[in-house]
């Protein structure tokens, strides 16, 4: 079982890996320090999970990587990241797309004044390859999400959570990306949808071959799904392995699975006692 | 009432017995043009109890909310509260009447820090005299410093004295819903509505979160209305739960009952928890 | 008694009296009201497109005119001189993109407000200093404007209406008709309201903000300059103009800062609502009342409609 | 080594400057003109400096304080708005203002306002000889009963100022008068005031225009085509005012009190020592238009004011108080002016420490279609009208403002 | 190192709940205030005095205003300069026909009465947000000016339509009129602005200000919480106009000596506006920052140059001026949209943190 403290390059070799970052350091308003020196690796095909705690530090370190970061006033101060082998921190976030990266924001973020449908012809602003195309992908999202297709001209504003969560996944998708960075997708959606989008996630990433690094509360379920894993607290990673060995690491087991010992424990018997214990940071 | 873990004094009383109804619905159908949100759901909430609302997304759940605490008036129905009913009123009536609420995307006042967030929770209790609040001395002083005070209560209980003076918009997602809920308990609500409180969290802080709804139930009777979509955490918690479905509701009960209703299964939970 | 006569009845008696000077009056309305639209335009392009309350629209126009004027002064051939400013005016938002938004993306609207503010200051100042504080006059024969009048008898009286003006209104209303399509049906229409929706969102999706506020910018400097050709035949070219660019404000907000049609529907309601209560009820007040009755017309509607006429729904959700 | 301080209030920038540019440059000309050739006043340099107030009475009063502290001879606000609120500062910081055809008629009363002059006349001297021009036209001013009269003008404390003397005339002749104010902000566009007119179809009007106002006044009128040779305005259309109106703009008058044109030894001066010196600002063709030359009276009034000072007190370097006396005792008599290089510029021009203004008469000329051309003799004021208008108004404005201090300047010219 | 708040324990809430909680800020204000009392009137210039810092003074308190109610309620309002307006045509009203009543009582009623207008126009704002809230504040600006312009009860008849302060005195001294001296005027000015601005601080950290900052930030969560709309609205608005009543007063009385009504034009309100935003939204020392920046920088600008011996035209001067504030404003919102206010607080966060980075 391969559980490396500290974290190092996971073990693929750098030929097929596809987004590498190696060691960064984001700073927002010029003062506040958030990420101290994160790596992690994502290799071709693959499917990386982010885990951590609330202000880890996940969701900045998704933005770095699409370069987002700017429009927040933070900034990448040390470390490089590379995509395909090439460096692309002062890339433009539509460059990036356009090469194939792209990020669903944490929250939403649904272009509340266009409808469902315009908001999914918008995730293909980049694309080159014509009306049909565009109109085939559309079709698949809709059957990937049929709840989309049925409020199709209803304004995204106005939808439920869920429905914008939906939205926001099948815009990336439209922009036929080879890799998605996924910030906690399961948030605020129903047990069964999250099951299912963490299906088609599967789905894209073996039929369609798209790599994904998704930040993830839900560690159960993350862990399911990913082939391997980070673990990062405030601003750091702390241990990283693959999923499987993750998965029955005792420490990982207490805190995000809640398995602590055979079957998982009642919410009610939660002591106020028990606070949380936590690696070195 | 340390830090660990107690909640903040001034305890209602420990009415425990989930005996009256606190809040009747009755008959509440919801249209925006021709999206029926709700479709005719009765159902009611008694007190000291902690009443869960599910179902798939889009069912109405925070719809429910909406026309609960009175942001959105339905079309027909009509709704009990502390035995007043009525068809339509303002939020700011629903507010004063007891009804506290936390929202599914957070609604924090972003410019505002979190001590401040949760200060004004208290609005509606303090009242001392604009020419007082000119000058900041004698009872407007004063006032503030006992709010203060009742509020460092809620901070502890929750855990954040450490980012009390943070901007609440550099917060973290989950920390933010953290002082949402502060926010909503300062107002010393009859009735609290948590609309998904535990939506991207870890295990962990879903572990606090539950602990700190719990001892609010606990400690001070507060009838709660509770949104989730983590259903380990409902079962857990709630003593009933409704079950919405396209605006309908399709089940209402224990949650052992809930957990085996096959249109349940069917509907929201997939495969069976 | 007599005060509610002189309101309600006898403007209508003078309207009926003489009915060249009604159906004159309303022309001048209609005409202002293109000019007003004109502006109004420039600001929904932007505002459309990307959010930005676009102060200086109003010194765009003096300053694409004055660039026009200028130009023609120092030699050079007035349709080459139209060409230059139209180039002048695309250095002018590739400039304002790279110095002023780029830097400035994703930040509250106020605040790109402001940054215009400080744009339309720099203008101001170099305006000025290129061109000299002195009005300047209109080419507008070189320009193959049509001048004079077509007056013609009408109901005993006589209707005369400015060739330059019939001009404006047709130039008007085939931008406008334009505008309307690109927006509602193409891609980069499409592209443009997603943004002026979500900066951070249009970002993640691979929407390029630095080309789609080229494009506006651009375009709405296109339309500046149009709008001051059009006013400086009427007036003079000079900065006392940019005073006028104010009245769109009301126009817009009427409209709505969304919607093009509605800039241009304002606009006339404006214009002839203005020009309407200033020639009939203005001399009961001792006149000047078009300097505010725009507002309170403006104020009217908003007060059905939020939004302004056309403008898209404000969503309050919780 | 010594200088004498006289600051320029001038506006090269914003709405007002199609009129402010060539007065500036008139102003500033002719004092260059004086140090180049002559080494100043009195063989005392002149420090010249311009204070840019865009015609904004807040900018003014800012200029103002900020030559204060440099102690000037003499200021010249060059806005209606800027002298009114200077009147009052004017005798507690012993500065002499010089507000040249503009500014407060009243304050012509020298009794009550020893620190400002206002020559060669008031607006209201300006408007009762525009009202006699017309009379004559109509055989007799009687004829103008039940006339229309239409006032356009700007609506600030300088399109105002003639009002009071228009209503209480139109009172006792018996014409019906018309105003049809146009608001700073909406200069550029008149098109309802001038519909206004259309309608009311007076027989004359009367023109109070500024800055872009005139030129915007003038397109309409040629538009609703309304008769050029009704038009007549107060003296402050300028060449370009009129000449972007087109052909169509001639025959439009307005009324002027000094010669157009350059031909005169000083100002063949100006041209050797400043112009093509590239001393100054203007474009050599403005040179002897007529804002040009207004802004060369009124320099030429200071000159001589400090000219005076300096043969009063015999000092060399005067400061305010001296200068104030200096004006109450200019006397441009014809062969001053030839001396001066301006033969047959202006009229003759007589101020007393009770006049301060001389309320002199003033010509009519007409646009031929590219120049101004005198058409008239001197057409007086209605000065027998005016002067009792004029004392009753000084008064009123002393005992509005309680406490306004007696006259305590002593007295060169015994008038 | 030396801009800590280590050490300084807070041991009851009275003292944690201080405007300046830290012992430094305490002291810089206090030395800025000592300077502003003592120091200026000393060795100030009259030009510096009443041509720079009455002016701006004015303004600032304007801006407090108008951050009250902009900053903080979130309502945008572009009709300031009008609501400056009624405040000295109320106060020049009040004086002559009370000639009796001390000035300064005048001055600070006559804010009522552009509070009450305030509110009026305020009303429609329940339903108007945004930047269409400007248009009934562009109605307000547009039509108070015109009634100044049109109502000659309001001039006292006065023919120019200019209205000229009469001289009043305070313990014998004359402090408004043209025999008012400078440094008299100065202190009044400065006296009542300070005391407004600490009111203005006492507010925004109570109750109230809570209150109109929980709409700024979300109205709808806001009136969930049982506040009421728009009585906080209208509150803000009066308080605001108040302000600028005030403000508009001292403009009149003890800076200008006289008035036009397009003292009050449009381009004031824009004025203050910006000043608003560039000094940061929410921020009282903000206020003084962005009218010190927006005002007085010109002014500098403007002499900088004959000071240093070139001599350029004015006009040049003006144009290159207006060039530079345009870039030095898009400059510093470049560097800090949130204001001057903010970039000083990040100043004093690394000063904080220093000699170490973060
Ligand atoms: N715009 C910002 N300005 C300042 N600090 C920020 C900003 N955004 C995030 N932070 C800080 O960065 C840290 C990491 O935030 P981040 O959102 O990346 O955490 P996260 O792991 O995504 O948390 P969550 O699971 O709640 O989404 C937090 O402590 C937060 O306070
Ligand atoms: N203001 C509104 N205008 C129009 N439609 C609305 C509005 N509010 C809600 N809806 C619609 O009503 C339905 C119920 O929405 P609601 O937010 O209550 O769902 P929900 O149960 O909270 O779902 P989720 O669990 O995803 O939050 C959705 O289809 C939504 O589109
Ligand atoms: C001073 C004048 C030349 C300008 C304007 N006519 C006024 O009286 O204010
Ligand atoms: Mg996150
Ligand atoms: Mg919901």
């Amino acid at each position: 079982m391969s559980l490396n403290p500290v974290s190092t390059p996971a073990p693929e070799q750098a030929a097929d890996v596809i987004l590498s970052v190696n060691n960064i350091e984001v700073i927002y308003d010029h003062v506040i320090l958030v990420l101290k020196g994160v790596s992690l690796t994502v290799p071709k095909g693959g499917i990386v999970a982010v885990l951590g705690a609330n202000g880890a530090g996940k969701t900045t370190t998704l933005k770095a990587i699409s370069n987002l970061l700017h429009a927040e006033r933070g900034e990448v101060t040390k470390g490089s990241i590379e995509f395909n082998g090439e460096r692309i921190d002062r890339l433009s976030p539509n460059e990036l797309v356009r090469r194939g990266c792209i990020q669903v924001m944490e929250g939403r973020h649904c272009f509340g004044h266009l409808s469902i449908e315009e908001n999914l012809l918008t995730g293909a602003f980049t694309r080159r390859d014509g009306w049909g195309a565009v109109k085939r992908d559309l079709e698949k999202v809709y059957n990937y999400f049929p709840r989309l297709r049925q409020r199709k001209s209803s304004q995204a504003g106005y939808t439920s959570g869920g429905e914008q969560q939906m939205c926001a996944i099948g815009r990336a998708m439209m922009s036929k990306p080879s890799m998605i960075l996924l910030d906690e997708p399961s948030m605020g959606l129903a047990p069964q949808v999250v099951e299912e989008i963490f299906e088609i996630v599967r789905d894209l990433n073996t039929k369609e071959g798209v790599s994904f690094l998704l930040a993830e509360q839900n560690t159960n379920i993350a862990l399911r799904y990913a082939t391997y894993g980070y673990i990062m607290e405030t601003g750091r990673i702390v241990m990283d392995g693959e999923a499987s060995s993750l998965r029955e690491n005792e420490d990982v087991k207490e805190f995000y699975l809640g398995v602590g010992g055979a079957e998982r424990k009642s919410f009610r018997e939660v002591k106020s006692y028990k606070r949380r214990k936590r690696w070195l940071s | 009432m340390g830090s660990t873990g107690g909640a903040p004094g001034i305890a209602r009383g420990s009415n425990q017995h989930k005996g009256d109804v606190l809040l009747g619905v009755e008959n509440v159908s919801l249209r925006f043009g021709g999206v029926k949100a709700i479709t005719d759901v009765s159902f009611d909430i008694r007190k000291g109890e902690i009443r869960a609302i599910i179902g798939p997304n889009g069912a109405g759940k925070t719809s429910m909310l909406n026309v609960i605490n009175g942001f959105y008036n339905p079309q027909e129905g009509r709704i009990t509260f502390r035995g007043k009913t009525r068809a339509r009123m303002r939020p700011s009536v629903a507010a004063a009447q007891g009804i506290a609420r936390t929202f599914q995307n957070v609604a924090l006042f972003k410019g505002m820090s979190t001590l401040d967030n949760i200060m004004t929770g208290r609005t509606l209790k303090m009242h001392s005299g604009f020419f007082w609040q000119l000058l900041r001395h004698g009872p407007a002083l004063r006032e503030e410093i006992e709010h203060r005070r009742f509020v460092e209560e809620i901070i502890d209980f929750l855990e954040i004295e450490a980012i009390r003076k943070t901007p609440v918009g550099r917060l973290p997602y989950g920390l933010q819903k953290r002082v949402e809920l502060g926010r909503a308990l300062a107002m010393e609500p009859e009735l609290l509505l948590l609309d998904e409180p535990m939506a991207g969290m870890n295990l962990e802080e879903k572990e606090d979160m539950c602990r700190f709804i719990l001892d609010v139930n606990n400690q001070f009777g507060t009838t709660i209305a509770l949104i989730e979509h983590d259903i380990g955490v409902v079962m857990d918690l709630s003593d009933r739960i409704v079950v919405l479905e396209y605006g309908r509701k399709i089940a209402d009960g224990s949650p052992d009952e809930v957990k085996n209703n096959q249109k349940v299964i069917d509907a929201y939970l997939g495969v069976a928890h | 008694m007599d005060i509610l006569y002189s309101i309600f009845i006898d403007p209508f008696v003078q309207m009926v009296d003489a009915p060249d000077l009604l159906i004159q009056t309303l022309w001048e309305g209609l005409v202002s009201g293109v000019l007003y639209a004109l502006i109004a335009l420039g600001f929904v392009l932007i505002f459309k497109a990307s959010g930005v309350f676009n102060f200086a629209q109003g010194i765009m126009v003096v300053f694409a005119a004055l660039t026009l004027v200028g130009l023609f002064e120092i030699g050079v051939p007035a349709l080459l001189a139209l060409v230059l400013t139209v180039g002048v005016m695309y250095v002018l938002a590739v400039g304002v993109e790279r110095v002023m938004l780029r830097p400035l993306v994703n930040q509250p609207d106020i605040i790109l407000f402001m940054a215009t503010f400080g744009l339309t200051y720099f203008l101001i100042g170099l305006g000025e200093l290129v061109f000299g504080g002195n009005p300047k006059s209109m080419i507008t024969q070189e320009l193959y404007l049509p001048t004079g009048s077509v007056d013609f008898e009408l109901l005993g009286g006589f209707v005369s209406l400015q060739k330059l003006d019939i001009a404006a209104a047709l130039i008007a209303s085939i931008m406008v008709a334009g505008l309307a399509v690109f927006f509602q049906k193409t891609r980069i229409g499409r592209a443009l309201r997603a943004v002026a929706d979500s900066h951070k969102a249009a970002l993640s999706v691979g929407i390029s903000l630095n080309q789609i506020w080229v494009i506006v910018w651009f375009t709405a400097g296109v339309v500046a300059l149009t709008t001051g050709i059009m006013w400086g035949a009427r007036s003079d070219v000079s900065f006392a103009l940019q005073i006028v660019g104010l009245k769109a404000l009301p126009v817009l907000i009427l409209g709505g800062f969304t919607s093009v049609p509605g800039a241009i529907v304002g606009g006339l309601i404006i214009g002839v609502g203005e020009k309407l209560g200033e020639f009939y009820w203005g001399p009961l007040v001792g006149g000047g009342i078009e300097s505010w009755l725009a507002y309170f017309i403006a104020l009217v509607f908003l007060l059905f409609r939020p939004q302004g006429l056309f403008g898209d729904k404000i969503i309050e959700r919780i | 080594q010594d200088e004498i301080y006289v600051p320029l209030f001038t506006y090269r920038t914003g709405p007002f400057s199609g009129s402010g540019i060539p007065i500036a440059n008139g102003l500033h000309d002719y004092l260059a003109m004086l140090n180049e050739r002559d080494g100043g006043i009195g063989g005392v340099r002149l420090r010249i400096e311009e204070c840019e107030t865009s015609y904004d009475a807040k900018k003014g009063v800012e200029c103002y304080e900020a030559v204060k502290a440099k102690k000037p001879v003499i200021v010249n606000p060059w806005s209606t708005g800027t002298t009114l609120s200077l009147i009052p500062r004017a005798s507690v910081d012993k500065v002499p203002v010089l507000s040249m055809a503009y500014g407060l008629s009243a304050s012509a009363d020298g009794e009550t306002f020893p620190w400002i002059f206002n020559p060669p006349n008031t607006y209201w001297d300006g408007m009762s000889s525009i009202l006699n021009y017309i009379g004559e036209q109509e055989g007799g001013l009687e004829n103008l009963k039940d006339k229309k009269i239409g006032y356009v003008y700007l609506d600030a404390g300088f399109g105002k100022e003639p009002i009071p003397l228009l209503e209480s005339l139109s009172k006792e002749i018996g014409f019906d008068l018309k105003l049809y104010p146009v608001p700073a902000d909406n200069m550029q566009n008149q098109s309802s005031q001038w519909l206004s007119i259309r309608r009311d179809k007076p027989d004359y009007v009367v023109l109070f225009g500024w800055g872009a106002l005139n030129p915007t006044a003038i397109k309409e009128a040629v538009k609703i085509n309304y008769p050029r040779d009704k038009l007549i305005s107060i003296w402050w259309p300028g060449e370009d005012d009129v000449r972007s109106a087109g052909p169509q703009a001639k025959g439009i008058k307005a009324l002027n009190w000094h010669a157009v044109g350059a031909d005169f030894p000083a100002i063949e001066d100006i041209r050797k020592h400043v112009v093509d010196a590239g001393k100054s600002k203007t474009d050599k063709a403005k040179v002897g238009e007529v804002l040009y030359n207004r802004g060369l009276y009124n320099s030429l009034l200071i000159a001589e004011a400090i000219a005076n000072a300096q043969k009063i007190t015999g000092k060399k370097v005067v400061d305010g108080e001296d200068v104030r006396r200096g004006l109450e005792s200019i006397d441009l008599t014809p062969e001053r002016l030839k001396e001066l290089g301006l033969e047959g510029f202006a009229e003759p021009l007589k101020l007393t420490c009770k006049d301060h203004n001389g309320h002199k008469a003033t010509f009519v000329q007409e646009w031929d279609g590219d120049k101004w051309v005198r058409i008239t003799d001197p057409i007086d004021p209605l000065r027998d009208r005016v002067k009792p208008l004029l004392e009753s108004a000084a008064k009123e404005y002393a005992e509005k403002n309680s406490g306004w201090p007696k006259r305590t300047e002593a007295c060169d010219s015994p008038a | 190192m030396f801009y800590r708040e280590a050490g300084q324990f807070k041991t009851n809430y009275a003292d944690d709940m201080a405007i300046f909680p830290i012992l430094q800020d305490k002291i810089g204000v206090a030395v800025i205030i000592a300077i502003a009392f003592i120091a200026v009137p000393l060795f100030g210039n009259s030009f510096f005095i009443s041509a720079v810092m009455i002016p701006f003074l004015v303004y600032a308190l304007a801006t407090v205003g108008l951050n009250l109610l902009t900053g903080y309620t979130g309502l945008l309002s572009l009709g300031t300069a009008g609501f400056m307006g009624v405040g000295a045509f109320a106060c020049y009203k009040l004086t002559t026909a009370f000639p009796g009543v001390n000035i300064i009582v005048w001055i600070l009623i006559s804010g009522f009465f552009s509070a009450a207008v305030g509110v009026f126009f305020g009303l429609p704002s329940l339903r108007i947000k945004g930047f269409y809230l400007a248009v009934t504040t562009l109605a307000a600006q547009f039509f108070l000016q015109w009634c100044f312009v049109r109502i000659p009860w309001l001039t006292n008849n006065n023919v120019s339509g200019a209205i000229e302060v009469p001289t009043r005195t305070l313990f014998g001294f004359a402090i408004t009129g043209p025999n008012a001296l400078p440094e008299v005027r100065y202190l009044v000015v400065l006296s009542i602005v300070t005391v407004m601005t600490l009111a203005a601080a006492h507010l925004v950290h109570g109750r109230i200000g809570r209150m109109w900052m929980a709409v700024r930030d979300m109205d709808i969560a806001a009136e969930l919480m049982g506040i009421k709309l728009l009585q906080t609205k209208l509150l803000s608005f009066a308080v605001s106009s108040f302000y600028a009543g005030v403000a508009g007063a001292l403009m009149v009385f003890l800076y200008l000596g006289s008035a036009e009504p397009d003292v009050f034009s449009i381009h004031i309100s824009f004025l203050i506006l910006f000043m608003v935003i560039i000094g940061g939204l929410g921020s009282l020392i903000g206020s003084f920052m962005g009218a010190a920046f927006i005002y007085i920088l010109p002014i500098v600008l403007r002499y900088l140059p004959e000071s240093l011996g070139f001599s350029v035209s004015p006009a040049t001067v003006e144009h290159v001026n207006h060039m530079v504030i345009g870039a030095l404003i898009i400059f510093f919102l470049i560097v800090e949209p949130h204001g001057l206010a903010r970039l000083w607080q990040t100043a004093k966060q690394k000063l904080r943190t220093w000699p170490f980075p973060y």
